[in-house]
C-alpha cells in the first residue's frame, strides 16, 4: 500500500503541477508567445496579412534615440510614483493595522479609495484639479490671492498622481502583512530600547519585506506601464513615456504592434530581472512572523503621536480621496466644465442632479453594471482560488519547477495593458473554445492581467505563516486539503480577501482588456464610461464613477473585518 | 419605405425584418451614435447593436476575428479609408452593395462598387473659449490662427489620433496655406493625444482655443453655459469619414444592407445631420445644432482615398517632424 | 534601581491575571518569582516592562513612578527595562548577531564596542560560532540563548527573565545560571526571574516570591521560604508532596501532637502550628527516611510508621518511593540510599523527624 | 509499532544536524533522547514525523519503511505519528478546544466522542476551564499544555515528545509526567521523548539515548546509563561534574590506582578502566562526602582528600559545595547534611568511594 500511495502521490503531484503550468501557460504564456512572435516578424500576426518573415527590425526601430528620453521620463515617474505610493500606503497600512489611531474604518477607506476610480478618470480629475491655468486648486488660490500655483502637468505632478493612485496597492498588501506580524516582535524591540521609529525601521517594516519589496516592484512596473495618466497629464505638455510610446505604436495608423511587442519583450526581461533581484534580496532571510506560540492582536498605543497621525490621515484622505471626489462631484453635478472663479464652485444654480439620475437610470449603465459585477465577481472568485493554489504550490510544496510558476505569474506585469489585451485576443479568438464573445473571455482577460497583483497579495501573506502550523495539522492526520481549509486559509484570510477585493475593483474599472473583447451583450461599465468620455460627456463619466465608488465603498466597509486573519 | 423615400425593396426589407437585428462595429463615439441607431430602429423595427473601438483597435479586432472565423459584425465602419481598403483587400468588407441613393452620393465618399460609403462625416473645427479670447479677437479663418498672440495657449490633436486629424491637416496644407504646418507649429501648440481632453481643456479655459475639436461636444458645453464658441472658418472645413460597409461574414446581411441604405438615405442623413455631422446623402439637411450655422456641403473638403493611400505615411512623418512629436 | 509595585491589577476581559499584587525588589537584587502555570507571572513582568497597561496600581522603578492608575505611563523604551521573552520573540529576519546587537545599535553605540560586546555575550551563551546564522534557523535552545544574550547585552538597570533557561540542557543551564548571577551582581542589575526549576530559584535568588492565581503568597529569602513555607499552598508548590489534613492538634511534651484527619495517625511536630481553621501537615519527601521493617521494636517510636512500598523508581542520584502506610496515607519518600534500595511490595518503616513536620494553614 | 532508524543524515546547508544516526525503539516502548542544546534531537524527530526530508538513511515505522534514501517518502499525514512541537505550533485562530479536537475532527469521528475525548484530555492537562478561550490568549505553560493535549488526544501509534513539559511548574510536571506514562503504557504508544530534566528522563524512559553533535553516544536503560556511562562525554552530560584527565593507571590490590594528570593526586577506582588513549576520572557530586577536617588521622586513607570550601550554596534539600582540594583540583560536592553544613572557607575532608570513581574514555 505505501508503494502504491507513493506512486499515487507522485502522479498527483505531477498532475497538479501539469494543471498549474497548463492554466498559467494558457493564460499567460500563449498570449506572451503571440507577442514575442509578433516582435520577431514583419507583419501583423494572426490577421492573414501575407507571409511573415523573421526580422530584428522591430527591435532596431524601438531602440531609436527618442526612446532614451522616454525611458528616462518613465524611470523618473515610476521611481517618484513608487516612493510616493509606498510612503502613503505603508504609513496608512501601519496606522490601520497596528495602531490605535482613531476612526480605523475611515483610515481603511482612505487607504483603498483611490483605487476605485479608473486611472483615466483619475487623470482627468487631476488635470481638472491641478492644471496650471484653470485647475480648481489654482482657481481657489487665485480667488484667495494666494501666490501659489500648482502644475500637475509636469513630471513631478505625474509622479504624484501615480503615487496617489497606486498607494492602495501598497496599502492593501502591507495591511495584510502587518496584521500578521506578531506584536511580540515589536514589543521586544521597544523593550530593548528602540524608539517607535527604530522599531518601525528595523523591525516592523523589514519583517514584512516580502510585502514591501513585492508591492514596490508591482507598483514600479505598473506605473512604468501605466498609460492614461502620463498621456492625459504629460501629453499636452510634451512629456513622453515608454508606455505612451507603446500605446502610440499600437493605436496610430498604421500601427506597429510588432514594435510594441518588441518593446514589451524587453520590458518583460526587465521585469524578470527585477523579480529575480527581489528573490535574491529576500532569499536567506526568514519572514515567518506567525509562529506556533500564539498571535495576539495588540494595537500600538500612539500616545502623543495620535494627533499627528490623525492629521496625517485626514490630510491624506483629503488629498487622495477628498479632492478627486470633490472634482468628480463638480463634474457630475454641473454640465459645464468652465469655472470662472472660486465662487462658482458653490453656485447652486449650475448644479443639477440630472446627469447622475440619467446615468443611474440608463439601461446601458445598468447592463454595464450587471456585466461588470458578474465579470468582476467571477474574476475575483476564480482568481483567488487559482492564485492561492499557485502561491501554495510555489511556497509550500516540492512540486517540480515550482519557482518558474512565479516567474510566469509575473509576466503580465511587463505587458502593457493594450499589448496584453491584443495577445489575449489573438489567443482566445483562435482557440476552439466557446469562450470568445462571452463574459468568460473578459474573466480570462482580467484574470490574466491581474495575476501579478493577486499572486503577490496572497503570497506575501503565506510567506508569513510558519510552516510548522501546517505541519502540525498534517501530523494530526489532516489531509492537505483539510490543512489548507482549517489552518492555512483562516490565517491568510486577510491576504486572500484583500486579493479578492483588489481583483474585484480592478476588474470593474479595467478598460484596456475589455476594449478588444467586449460585445454588445458583454459591454461592461468601464466601456460605457469610456464611450461617454470619448463623446465628451464628462458629467456622465463623473456620475458613473461616483455611482460605482459608492458601491465599492459599501463593499469595502462590509469586507473590512475579513481583511484580517481569522483570529 | 420611410418618409416617402424608398430605403429598400420589399424583399430585402422582409428578409431584414426576419433577421430582426443588426450588429454594427463602428468608430463613431457610442453616445453620439445612440440617436442614430434609435431612429433606425424606430423606422425599421430592427434592433441595432453597436460595438465601438478606435479605428486601429477596430481594425486589429476585426482582422483577428475574421482570421479566426469569429467575425460576427454585419456592418463595419472605420474612420480611415486606407484601412477600409485593406479590409476590402482581405475580403472582410467585400460586399458590393448599391444603395438606392447611390447615384446622388459624390464619388469621393463612396466606393465605386458600393463596398463602402462615408456615411457620417464629422467636422473638425476651431473651438474658442471666450473667457480667454476677446470677442474681437476670435479667429474667423484658419489663417487667423497664425498669429503670435496664440503662442502657448492654442491646442491641437496629434496626427496619431486618427483620420480626423490627418484630413484636417491635409486640408490646411492644401487649401489654406502650404506652410500652415510650420507656421502653426511655431506657436508651440499643446498637442493632445485624442480629441476628448482637447475639448475639456477648451471648455474650461485651460487653453484659449484649439483646432481639431469636433463640433458636437463643444456645442454641448456651450449649451450648458460654458463660454465656448465653435468657429467654421471662412476657408471651408475638413470632414473625416466614418466609412462603412457590409461585412462579408454578416449574419444579417439584409439588415446590414437595410442599415446602409438607411444611413445613406435622406431620412437617415437628416438624423445624422441632427448630431452635427455631415451625412452622405446630399439631399439631406445640412448638419444642424442649435445656435450653430454649418457651412453648406460644398464648402466641405474630403480627403480622398487615393491621396490618403499615397500620402498617409509621408505626411504623418512630416507632421511629427514639424511639430516635434516623436 | 529598585522596583516597587503596589496593588497591581490586570484583567483580560473577565480573566483576572494579576489581582492586586504588591512587590518590591531592592536595588541590584534578584527576586525569583515562582508560581504555577497561568498564575500571572508573565503578566506581572509585562506590566513592569510597560507592554501591558495595568488596570490599577502603581509601578515605580528606581523610585520614579512609571505607571500610576491615573493615566501616567512612561513608554516602554524609556523604562530601561530589559526582558527575556518567554516566547523568545527572536526577530526571524535578522542574523543571530544582529538580534543580539540590536539593543546596542539603537543606542548609537560605537561600532567597535557593539561588535566587542556582542561577541562577548555570544561567547558567553555558547553561540559565537553561529553569529552569522539566521536567527530562526536555530534549535529551540539556541533561540532561547539568543533571547537571553539580547537582553544581557544591553545591561539594563532592570532585567526581567521569563523562564530564560527552560529549554536548555542541565549542564548548560548550570553554567549559564552561574554566569548570569555573576553578570547580575557585577552590573548591579535589579532582576525579576521566573523559573520552574527549583535549583535555579535557589541558586539565583536573593529573595523568592511565590505567586498563586494572580496574588503573592509569600516573599522571603530562599532558605527560609524552603524551610518555613508560610502556608500549605506554598509548601505544596515548593515540593512538600506529603500533605495531610489535620484533624486535631494536641500540645505534647516535646512539641505538638498532630492527628491526621483521614487516618487518625498521630505525628509529632516540633514547631507550634499557626492559628487557623484548616491546618495541614506538610512533609518533604527528602525529609523522610525509609528502611526495611525487619526490626519490629521501633514500630511504636514517635513519627515512625510502617507501610508497604507501592512504587519505587530510580532517580539517578536517589530513589523515589511511594509507600502506603498501614494507617492508609500514601507517602512520597526520596532516599539517597541507592544500593540498599527497597523493592516494590516490601514492608518498610518510615521515619520523619519532628522538626520536618510542618503544620500550616491553607493559605 | 516500533521505530527503526538507520544511518539517518540531515544537513542544513553546511550544518550537519544529524550525522548518520541509527536508533530503534521497540513497540510500546519509550525512549528518552538526551543531549545538549543543538545536538540534533528535534531534527531527528522531525525526520521521523516526515517534516524534514533526510539526506540519507532509512526510517521504518512498524516495520514499514516510510523513508529511504532513494526518493521513497511516505507523506506526513500517512505516517500516523503524533508530535508535540518544541515550538508548540498552536493554531492561533482556534480556541483551545478546537486546537485539541482537531486531530479527531479530521478523522470524522462522531461528534459526541470528540467532545468527550477532548474534554477528558483537557481535564487531564488542567485546561478544562479554558476550553473556549482563544488559544493565543493563554500563558506560555498553558499553550504548551494545549500542544501536549492535542497530540495525546489522537492516540497515535507513535508519539514524539519534544520537551513537552519544559515550561510547566514542577508540580504540574510531576503530575503530567505520571499521567503521560500511564497513557503511553495503556495505549502502547511507541514514544520518543526529549527532555532536559533528569527526573523526567528517569521516570519515563524504558531506554535512554544520549546524543551529541548529531550522533548517538550510548543507548541503555536508565539505571545502567546513569551508573555506568560509557564515556566521559556521556558522564559529563549526565551530571558527573567532577571530571579529571587521568595521567596513569596502576593496578592495585582492590582495584586500580588512578593518577590524575594535572595534580598527581591518586584515586582508587573499583572497576577496571576501558582500554583507551585518553582516560578521564568521572565522579558525581552526590557520590562525594564532605566533612569538617578536624580529624587529621584520616587524611591519608584512600580516596580521601583535604581541601577548602570555596562555594557553599543551599539547594533546598541539599547543600552544594565547591571544594578546592590541596592537590589543586576543584570538586563539586552535594551533601544532604543541611544542618551540619560547612561554611565558606572551612577546611574539609572529601571522600569518594572507590566504586564511584569511573574511569572512562573520552567518547
Ligand atoms: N533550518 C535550519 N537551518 C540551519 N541549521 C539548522 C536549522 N534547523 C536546525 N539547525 C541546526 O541544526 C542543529 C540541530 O538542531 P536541532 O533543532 O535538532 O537541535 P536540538 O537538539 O533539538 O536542540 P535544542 O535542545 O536546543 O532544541 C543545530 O545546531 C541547529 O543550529
Ligand atoms: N491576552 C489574554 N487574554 C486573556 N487571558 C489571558 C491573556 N494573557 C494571559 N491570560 C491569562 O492570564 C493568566 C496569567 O497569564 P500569564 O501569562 O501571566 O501566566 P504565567 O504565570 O506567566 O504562566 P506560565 O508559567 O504558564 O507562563 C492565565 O490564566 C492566562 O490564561
Ligand atoms: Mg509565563
Ligand atoms: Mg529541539
Amino acid at each position: 500500500m505505501p508503494a502504491r500511495s507513493q506512486t499515487a502521490s507522485l502522479v498527483l503531484k505531477g498532475s497538479i503541477s501539469a494543471v498549474l503550468f497548463a492554466l498559467l501557460g494558457a493564460l499567460v504564456l500563449v498570449p506572451m508567445a503571440m507577442v514575442v512572435y509578433a516582435a520577431f516578424i514583419d507583419v501583423l500576426p494572426f490577421s492573414g496579412e501575407g507571409e511573415a518573415a523573421w526580422t530584428l527590425d522591430n527591435f532596431r526601430a524601438v531602440l531609436s534615440p527618442e526612446v532614451g528620453a522616454a525611458a528616462l521620463n518613465t524611470l523618473v515617474v515610476a521611481t517618484g510614483g513608487t516612493i510616493v505610493a509606498l510612503a502613503f500606503g505603508c504609513t496608512m497600512a501601519w496606522l490601520a493595522a497596528r495602531t490605535d489611531v482613531p476612526g480605523k474604518s475611515l483610515v481603511h477607506l482612505a487607504g483603498v479609495m483611490p483605487l476605485f476610480v479608473s486611472l483615466l478618470v483619475a487623470a482627468v480629475t487631476w488635470s481638472l484639479l491641478g492644471a496650471g491655468h484653470s485647475g480648481y486648486l489654482n482657481i481657489i488660490f487665485r480667488s484667495l490671492d494666494v501666490p501659489l500655483r500648482i502644475e500637475i502637468r509636469s513630471l513631478a505632478g505625474i509622479a504624484l498622481v501615480e503615487g496617489i493612485y497606486y498607494a492602495p496597492y501598497a496599502y492593501i498588501i502591507l495591511f495584510g502583512a502587518l496584521t500578521l506580524v506578531n506584536p511580540d516582535l515589536e514589543e521586544a524591540a521597544a523593550v530593548h530600547g528602540a524608539t517607535l521609529r527604530q522599531t518601525l525601521g528595523i523591525i516592523s517594516f523589514p519583517l514584512v519585506r516580502p510585502a514591501l519589496i513585492g508591492s514596490a516592484l508591482l507598483i514600479f512596473v505598473l506605473i512604468a506601464e501605466d498609460f492614461p495618466v502620463p498621456q492625459i497629464l504629460g501629453g499636452p505638455v510634451g512629456i513622453e513615456t515608454l508606455s505612451m510610446r507603446i500605446y502610440n505604436m499600437m493605436t496610430r495608423i498604421p500601427s506597429y504592434p510588432n514594435q510594441a511587442g518588441a518593446l514589451s519583450l524587453m520590458l518583460t526581461i526587465a521585469v524578470w530581472v527585477l523579480v529575480y533581484t527581489q528573490r535574491r534580496i529576500l532569499a536567506g532571510a526568514d519572514y515567518r512572523t506567525v509562529t506556533g506560540k500564539g498571535l495576539r492582536q495588540r494595537a500600538i498605543e500612539l500616545g502623543p503621536w495620535r494627533w499627528p497621525a490623525t492629521a496625517f490621515v485626514v490630510l491624506y484622505a483629503l488629498v487622495a480621496v477628498g479632492l478627486p471626489m470633490w472634482a468628480l462631484v463638480q463634474g457630475a453635478l454641473r454640465a459645464n466644465l468652465f469655472i470662472p472663479n472660486a465662487a462658482a464652485f458653490f453656485d447652486l444654480s449650475q448644479f443639477s442632479l440630472r446627469h447622475v439620475l440619467d446615468a443611474a437610470a440608463s439601461t446601458a449603465v445598468h447592463d454595464g453594471f450587471v456585466n461588470s459585477l458578474m465579470a468582476a465577481a467571477a474574476t475575483s472568485a476564480f482568481g483567488c482560488v487559482f492564485f492561492f493554489t499557485l502561491v501554495y504550490a510555489v511556497n509550500r510544496t516540492d512540486l517540480p519547477a515550482r519557482q518558474w510558476l512565479e516567474y510566469i505569474a509575473m509576466v503580465p506585469l511587463a505587458l502593457p495593458a493594450i499589448v496584453l489585451a491584443l495577445g489575449v485576443l489573438w489567443t482566445w479568438v483562435s482557440l476552439p473554445l466557446p469562450v470568445y464573445g462571452s463574459l468568460a473571455i473578459l474573466v480570462i482577460a482580467f484574470t490574466t492581467r491581474f495575476i501579478p497583483q493577486g499572486y503577490r497579495t496572497i503570497s506575501s501573506a503565506v510567506i508569513q505563516i510558519h510552516d510548522d502550523l501546517e505541519h502540525a495539522a498534517l501530523v494530526a492526520g489532516a489531509s492537505r486539503w483539510q490543512t489548507i481549509k482549517w489552518v492555512t486559509l483562516p490565517l491568510v484570510r486577510g491576504g486572500v480577501v484583500a486579493a479578492a477585493f483588489l481583483l474585484f475593483v480592478l476588474s470593474v474599472r479595467e478598460v484596456a482588456a475589455s476594449l478588444f473583447l467586449y460585445t454588445t451583450k458583454t459591454r461592461v461599465l468601464s466601456i460605457v464610461l469610456l464611450e461617454s468620455y470619448e463623446s465628451g460627456l464628462w458629467s456622465t463619466v463623473a456620475s458613473i464613477s461616483l455611482l460605482y465608488t459608492v458601491m465599492l465603498v459599501a463593499i469595502t466597509l462590509v469586507g473590512l473585518r475579513w481583511m484580517r486573519p481569522a483570529l | 419605405a420611410v418618409d416617402g423615400e424608398t430605403v429598400a425593396d420589399a424583399k430585402t426589407f422582409e428578409a431584414a425584418k426576419k433577421e430582426g437585428r443588426l450588429l454594427a462595429y463602428g468608430t463613431y463615439p457610442g453616445d453620439m451614435m445612440k440617436p442614430i441607431l434609435a431612429a433606425f430602429e424606430s423606422d425599421t423595427g430592427i434592433k441595432a447593436e453597436y460595438v465601438r473601438l478606435p479605428s486601429q483597435g477596430m481594425y486589429q479586432r476585426v482582422t483577428a476575428e475574421f482570421a479566426a472565423k469569429k467575425l460576427e459584425a454585419d456592418y463595419i465602419d472605420l474612420t480611415d479609408l486606407p484601412l477600409i481598403q485593406q479590409l476590402i483587400n482581405r475580403g472582410i468588407l467585400n460586399v458590393p452593395h448599391r444603395v438606392p441613393a447611390f447615384e446622388q452620393i459624390p464619388a469621393a465618399i463612396k466606393d465605386p462598387q458600393g463596398r463602402w460609403y462615408a456615411v457620417i462625416r464629422p467636422v473638425a473645427v476651431i473651438a474658442v473659449n471666450r473667457s480667454r479670447v476677446a470677442d474681437a479677437d476670435i479667429p474667423k479663418s484658419w489663417k487667423d490662427l497664425i498669429n503670435p498672440k496664440w503662442k502657448g495657449i492654442v491646442g491641437t490633436v496629434s496626427i496619431d489620433a486618427g483620420g480626423s486629424v490627418l484630413s484636417l491637416y491635409s486640408f490646411l496644407r492644401e487649401k489654406v496655406d502650404p506652410d500652415f504646418w510650420p507656421k502653426f507649429a511655431a506657436l508651440t501648440p499643446r498637442i493632445y493625444p485624442t480629441i476628448a481632453p482637447l475639448t475639456t481643456d477648451i471648455a474650461r479655459g485651460e487653453i484659449a482655443l484649439g483646432i481639431g475639436a469636433i463640433a458636437e461636444p463643444i456645442w454641448l458645453q456651450m449649451k450648458a453655459g460654458a463660454p465656448v464658441k465653435v468657429v467654421f472658418p471662412s476657408e471651408g472645413i475638413a470632414v473625416f469619414p466614418a466609412a462603412g460597409g457590409i461585412s462579408t461574414t454578416a449574419k444579417n446581411p439584409n439588415a446590414a444592407a437595410l442599415f446602409l441604405n438607411w444611413l445613406t438615405s435622406k431620412r437617415g442623413g437628416n438624423v445624422i445631420a441632427r448630431g452635427g455631422a455631415y451625412p452622405a446623402n446630399p439631399g439631406s439637411n445640412r448638419p444642424h445644432l442649435e445656435g450653430l450655422e454649418y457651412p453648406s456641403v460644398d464648402r466641405v473638403w474630403n480627403l480622398q482615398l487615393a491621396e490618403w493611400m499615397a500620402e498617409r505615411e509621408s505626411r504623418m512623418k512630416l507632421w511629427r517632424e514639424t511639430f516635434g512629436v516623436k | 534601581m529598585s522596583i516597587r509595585i503596589t496593588n497591581l491589577r490586570k484583567q483580560f476581559g473577565p480573566v483576572v491575571a494579576v489581582g492586586g499584587l504588591s512587590l518590591a525588589v531592592g536595588d541590584g537584587q534578584m527576586l525569583v518569582l515562582l508560581g504555577p502555570s497561568g498564575c500571572g507571572k508573565t503578566t506581572t513582568m509585562r506590566c513592569i516592562a510597560g507592554l501591558e497597561r495595568p488596570d490599577a496600581g502603581t509601578i515605580a522603578i528606581a523610585d520614579k513612578v512609571v505607571f500610576d492608575g491615573n493615566g501616567f505611563n512612561v513608554p516602554i523604551n524609556q523604562r530601561n527595562v530589559g526582558m527575556v521573552f518567554q516566547s523568545y520573540a527572536i526577530w526571524p529576519h535578522m542574523s543571530v548577531f544582529d538580534n543580539v546587537a540590536f539593543p546596542l545599535r539603537v543606542k548609537n553605540i560605537d561600532r567597535r564596542e557593539i561588535e566587542g560586546r556582542t561577541a562577548d555575550i555570544l561567547t558567553l551563551v555558547g553561540l559565537a560560532d553561529l553569529a552569522q546564522r539566521g536567527a530562526s534557523l536555530l534549535s529551540g535552545g539556541q533561540m532561547q540563548r539568543v533571547a537571553l544574550a539580547r537582553s544581557l547585552v544591553m545591561r539594563p538597570s532592570v532585567l526581567l527573565f521569563d523562564e530564560p533557561l527552560s529549554n536548555l540542557d542541565a549542564r548548560l543551564r548550570d553554567r549559564l545560571r552561574i554566569q548570569l548571577r555573576e553578570l547580575q551582581t557585577q552590573f548591579r542589575i535589579t532582576s525579576l526571574y521566573v523559573t520552574h526549576d527549583q535549583r535555579e530559584a535557589l541558586a539565583l535568588a536573593d529573595e523568592i516570591a511565590v505567586m498563586h492565581s494572580g496574588e503573592l503568597l509569600q516573599v522571603a529569602d530562599p532558605i527560609s521560604i524552603y524551610s518555613h513555607p508560610a502556608s500549605c499552598t506554598v509548601a505544596d508548590f515548593l515540593g512538600y508532596s506529603n500533605i495531610f489534613r489535620v484533624g486535631e492538634v494536641r500540645p505534647a511534651e516535646d512539641g505538638h501532637e498532630i492527628v491526621l484527619a483521614e487516618s487518625a495517625t498521630v505525628l509529632l511536630a516540633a514547631t507550634a502550628p499557626a492559628e487557623a481553621a484548616d491546618l495541614f501537615a506538610c512533609i518533604r519527601p527528602e525529609d523522610m527516611a525509609v528502611a526495611p521493617s525487619n526490626d519490629k521494636h521501633s514500630a511504636n517510636a514517635p513519627n515512625t510508621l510502617l507501610g508497604e512500598v507501592i512504587l519505587a523508581s530510580f532517580m539517578g542520584s536517589f530513589m523515589q518511593y511511594r509507600v502506603r502506610a498501614d494507617g492508609g496515607e500514601t507517602f512520597e519518600v526520596y532516599s539517597n540510599d541507592i544500593l540498599g534500595a527497597c523493592k516494590l511490595g516490601a514492608r518498610v518503616r518510615l521515619h520523619v523527624p519532628a522538626r520536618s513536620v510542618h503544620v500550616l494553614p491553607r493559605i
